[in-house]
């Protein structure tokens, strides 16, 4: 077994146990951090599949912008929420 | 030929100018839709290659007898339905060119990859068309299956491009047909588009957003983006699903149902636009089930009937009665609103097939076809005719029969013939005049868009022409 | 009964899906993929209309793409379509979902923001304008392009608009800037009909691969790329931070 | 094993997708989805030992042992086209939230 099998069984391993507990969180907020912290995986799993270009889309665009998407539609919402 | 790709990146271009010239968006949402329909009269049938490089490589369009006509097809009936609703448009008019250049792209696009982009514009363009109703539930709900469905359309395409290497449609179909394991990939890409052709069980969203929209959204989505889905479908049907007869089987199980289903439903509808939209799902499943027996010639009549029918009605629907009332309400309004009132009938004569109509050829060339194939078949589809009629006649009568003294609730004021849009008025005449000179010359289609008969341009099209009536007959 | 059914149905799926990859049926076994059959063999040697062998980093000249970076090459140049086609739909997203959010009551009050979320976003903004141009430049040499530079450049207005609680984009500038550098896209593809006959045919010389000065139209569409996307981008973020009018 | 774990994701989100009653948790399923296809993809393009599609001064020549570029193009396409599906999803969901005042379906479904 060498590095690069062992790193790759333990990313597969490490993507699945996020996906479950992004599904299975109650905690809305605490999904989407995992899905955060999902993409990230994601974007080391692409630079270990040779995929730079699309690692860094994934960095920026997966677990940056998006996140702060999902948060800013949680916070504007609660605030049109209590005016009611 | 070089004219063809102007169809899909003049409207773009145009959406694009209307961010900068922000009180020109109108003015060139008309030039848009106008520049289309110019540009049909000088496009010319071939292969475009984008950037210049050959078929698998480069992404292509193919502009064969089959596209030609969805095209033809889909630009005009865009021009008039944007011209008979003008007044719905309101800020939304880069989203209507965005929506035009998707579906132009969806029929003429080669490449399956760039399908899945195109097929993106169009949903997108139609998610937000359709969120103008304000009942946001709905359009989140189309969403989410139409995310689902473009996702696993991806997924089977990917699969195809592992073993064929190749995304190019015409490479992939000549390559597959020896090749085994094409069940799961050819299943997603099925899948995938049956969400837009809306097949059960992937409809669920269609009675939410076809009911809400408005006269103008209802009637592109209905009679434009069905048909180029179904135009779609056709082509991926033919070319990739020829080889398993399996799945051809899978395909006329599910439209057969989508039929049965689509056509009771609409049996039951309350109001118009329901019955409409039930009837829409009902006619998606049998152009789907002539498109998957091979049919394919009777199948682009059915298309034509259909978008030119569900165009007059939605946009009728609309005009009598935005709040969507049931039709048992609106006792009597086609007295006062005479013009409108024929072309919904024409219309609804020609989408049940009733001679003198077009809808009479489609169906009549379908019936003829299918025999050949399944005794079964036909008569499914002469229940169904039977059935659309029933409910088809009865609203007819309804909207035209005032009723008893003060049993009518319609406002009579509201209604006078001044009032109505013009624009409406000359489409429908235009349309019901189309419907009823294609139905007693059908020779006239016969020469100008349906003169070839090598209509799709695979290598395992049946033959459509032999068992056929031939149109030039007449009645 | 939802659950179970839905476990049921993507059961099945996975059944399937796992065979077919697991079988050498279609899908060749991971880590076994088979260039020399697919259309990308001709995108790496950039030989889809001439015929070159092999092409050297730093000394082919004039190739058919120019390009360094092959994902860019098909990004912009073999499958550019998609890539308008893909431009497409954030503007149409950027611009729905304006229209979505309607008539506002400007943006939500956003609570003043700590000391060293203030400096630190003072500092790390304009690094992040720095690499967001760079990558956009660089896109035909180095990994990235004008998607990554454009969310890049988005991203550190996204600092500016969750550090600075008084800071309100002007988005006027902004849709004038994404109209015009889409526009700009399609009227090079029209210049290259008028030129070639081919729509985003790279009508340029293509020089030398490696060179910054390189690759035809490519450098060329990803900075108006790049452009749209982080001016889309930067409509989309502010547009999340639009408050409810209250009517 | 990459493979089958990209098959896995895909399958969570549908899952999460039609089990869950909450909106934004619908769009969550869904990204868990996108991400599972867009690795299964790009695992699509690999070839062991192969070096990453980009000549540079070390990588200088294309007769190297690249890994497909193809997939990795069709992704970076599908993650832009995917964000923004999920943003007018969002403005979508917030909108939903404004008129009925909760994110949980059922509860949306009986005010129609």
């Amino acid at each position: 077994m060498n590095a690069t099998v062992v790193l790759e069984l333990f990313i597969s391993i490490v993507l699945i146990f996020i996906g479950v507990l992004i599904v299975f969180s109650k905690n809305i907020i605490k999904s989407i951090i995992f899905l955060s912290i999902l993409s990230m995986i994601t974007a080391v799993s692409f630079v270990m599949l040779k995929a730079p270009d699309v690692a860094i889309t994934e960095i920026v665009i997966g677990s940056g912008l998006i996140t702060f998407l999902f948060l800013f539609t949680l916070k504007t919402s609660k605030k049109a929420g209590d005016s009611e | 030929m070089k004219y063809t790709i102007l169809l899909i990146v003049l409207p773009l271009l145009f959406a694009f100018l209307s961010m900068i010239f922000k009180n020109q968006k109108k003015p060139l949402l008309y030039l848009g839709i106008t520049v289309n329909v110019a540009l049909l009269f000088i496009i010319s049938k071939g292969t475009y290659m984008i950037g210049g490089f050959d078929a698998p490589y480069g992404i292509n369009l193919v502009l064969d007898q089959y596209s030609y006509i969805g095209v033809i097809l889909i630009n005009s009936l865009f021009f008039l339905s944007i011209l008979s609703n003008s007044k719905l448009i309101g800020s939304y008019s880069p989203v209507y060119l965005t929506l035009l250049a998707g579906v132009n792209g969806m029929i003429l696009t080669g490449d399956l990859f760039n399908l899945f982009v195109f097929i993106e514009i169009t949903t997108i363009s139609a998610y937000i068309l359709t969120s103008q109703s304000k009942k946001y539930i709905h359009t989140f709900n189309y969403l989410i299956i139409g995310s689902i469905g473009s996702g696993l359309y991806l997924l089977g395409v990917m699969l195809l491009y592992a073993g064929f290497g190749s995304l190019n449609l015409a490479d992939i179909a000549a390559k597959s047909s020896a090749a085994t394991g094409l069940l799961l990939p050819l299943l997603l890409i099925f899948v995938g588009l049956s969400v837009e052709t809306k097949l059960v069980p992937f409809n669920g969203w269609v009675r939410g957003i076809y009911k809400n929209s408005n006269g103008l959204v209802g009637s592109l989505l209905a009679s434009i983006v069905a048909s180029a889905a179904l135009f779609v479908m056709g082509r991926v049907l033919n070319s990739l699903f020829a080889t398993s007869a399996f799945m051809s089987n899978i395909i006329i199980l599910v439209a057969v149902i989508t039929l049965m289903s689509g056509e009771f439903s609409a049996f039951k509808g309350k109001s118009i636009k329901e019955i409409l939209l039930y009837s829409s799902i009902g006619q998606s499943g049998l152009i789907t089930l002539l498109m998957v027996t091979g049919l394919i010639f009777p199948a682009i009549l059915l298309i034509i009937n259909n978008a030119v029918s569900k165009l007059v009605m939605f946009s009728i629907a609309d005009e009598i009665s935005p709040e969507n009332k049931t039709y048992s309400d609106l006792k009597g309004s086609f007295a006062q609103r005479k013009i409108l009132g024929l072309g919904f009938t024409v219309a609804s004569f020609s989408l049940i097939g009733l001679p003198l109509f077009l809808g009479f050829y489609a169906k009549i060339n379908s019936l003829i076809g299918l025999f050949d194939i399944n005794v079964l078949l036909p008569l499914v589809i002469l229940l169904i005719t039977v059935v659309e009629g029933a409910y088809l006649i009865r609203l007819n009568i309804a909207l035209w029969h005032p009723g008893e003294e003060g049993e009518s609730v319609y406002d009579v004021k509201v209604v006078t013939q001044a009032e109505s849009n013009m624009g409406m008025i000359l489409t429908v005449a235009l349309l019901s005049f189309v419907i009823i000179i294609t139905g007693l010359k059908p020779d006239l289609l016969g020469n100008s868009v349906l003169s070839d008969h090598s209509l799709l341009n695979t290598k395992t099209m049946t033959t459509t022409s032999e068992f056929l009536i031939d149109l030039k007959g007449g009645l | 009964m939802k659950k179970i059914l839905a476990l049921l149905l993507v059961s099945v799926f996975a059944f399937f899906a796992i065979t077919l990859v697991q079988s050498d049926q279609l899908v060749p076994k991971f880590g076994d993929a088979d260039l020399s059959s697919r259309v990308s063999d001709k995108y790496i040697s950039k030989s889809v209309s001439v015929d070159n062998k092999v092409v050297e980093y730093g000394e082919t000249v004039n190739a058919e793409t120019g390009s360094a970076n092959l994902v860019t090459s098909i990004v912009v140049n073999y499958r550019s379509f998609d890539t308008l086609g893909e431009v497409t739909v954030l503007f149409i997203s950027a611009l729905g979902i304006s229209l979505i959010v309607g008539t506002t009551d400007g943006m939500i009050k956003r609570s003043e923001s700590g000391f060293i979320l203030k400096t630190g976003s003072k500092v790390l903004m304009p690094i992040l304008l720095i690499v967001g141009i760079y990558v956009i430049t660089h896109g035909h040499l180095t990994p990235g392009g004008g998607f990554q530079g454009g969310s890049m450049i988005a991203s550190a207005v996204l600092l500016l608009l969750i550090s600075d609680h008084e800071f309100v984009p002007n988005m006027n500038k902004f849709k004038v800037l994404e109209g015009l550098s889409g526009s700009l896209y399609i009227i090079i593809g029209l210049v290259s009909i008028s030129l070639t006959g081919y729509f985003l045919k790279n009508f340029m010389p293509t020089g030398q691969v490696g060179e910054l000065m390189s690759a035809g139209i490519i450098p060329i569409i990803y900075l108006f790329i790049g452009l749209k996307v982080g001016s889309e981008l930067t409509g989309i973020l502010s547009d999340f931070l639009k408050k409810e009018a209250n009517v | 094993m990459i493979q089958i774990s990209a098959i896995v994701l895909m399958l969570l989100g549908i899952y999460g997708l039609l089990t869950t009653k909450h909106i934004i948790k619908m769009i969550i399923g869904l990204n868990i989805f996108e991400v599972g296809l867009n690795i299964f993809i790009i695992t699509i393009g690999y070839k062991t030992g192969a070096v990453a599609p980009i000549l540079t001064s070390q990588n200088n020549s294309s007769i190297l042992n690249f890994v497909d570029p193809l997939p990795q193009a069709i992704v970076l396409t599908a993650i832009v086209i995917g964000f923004g599906i999920t943003a007018v999803g969002l403005i979508l969901a917030k909108k939903i939230y404004v008129q009925h005042n909760t994110y949980n379906i059922d509860e949306i479904g009986g005010k129609i």
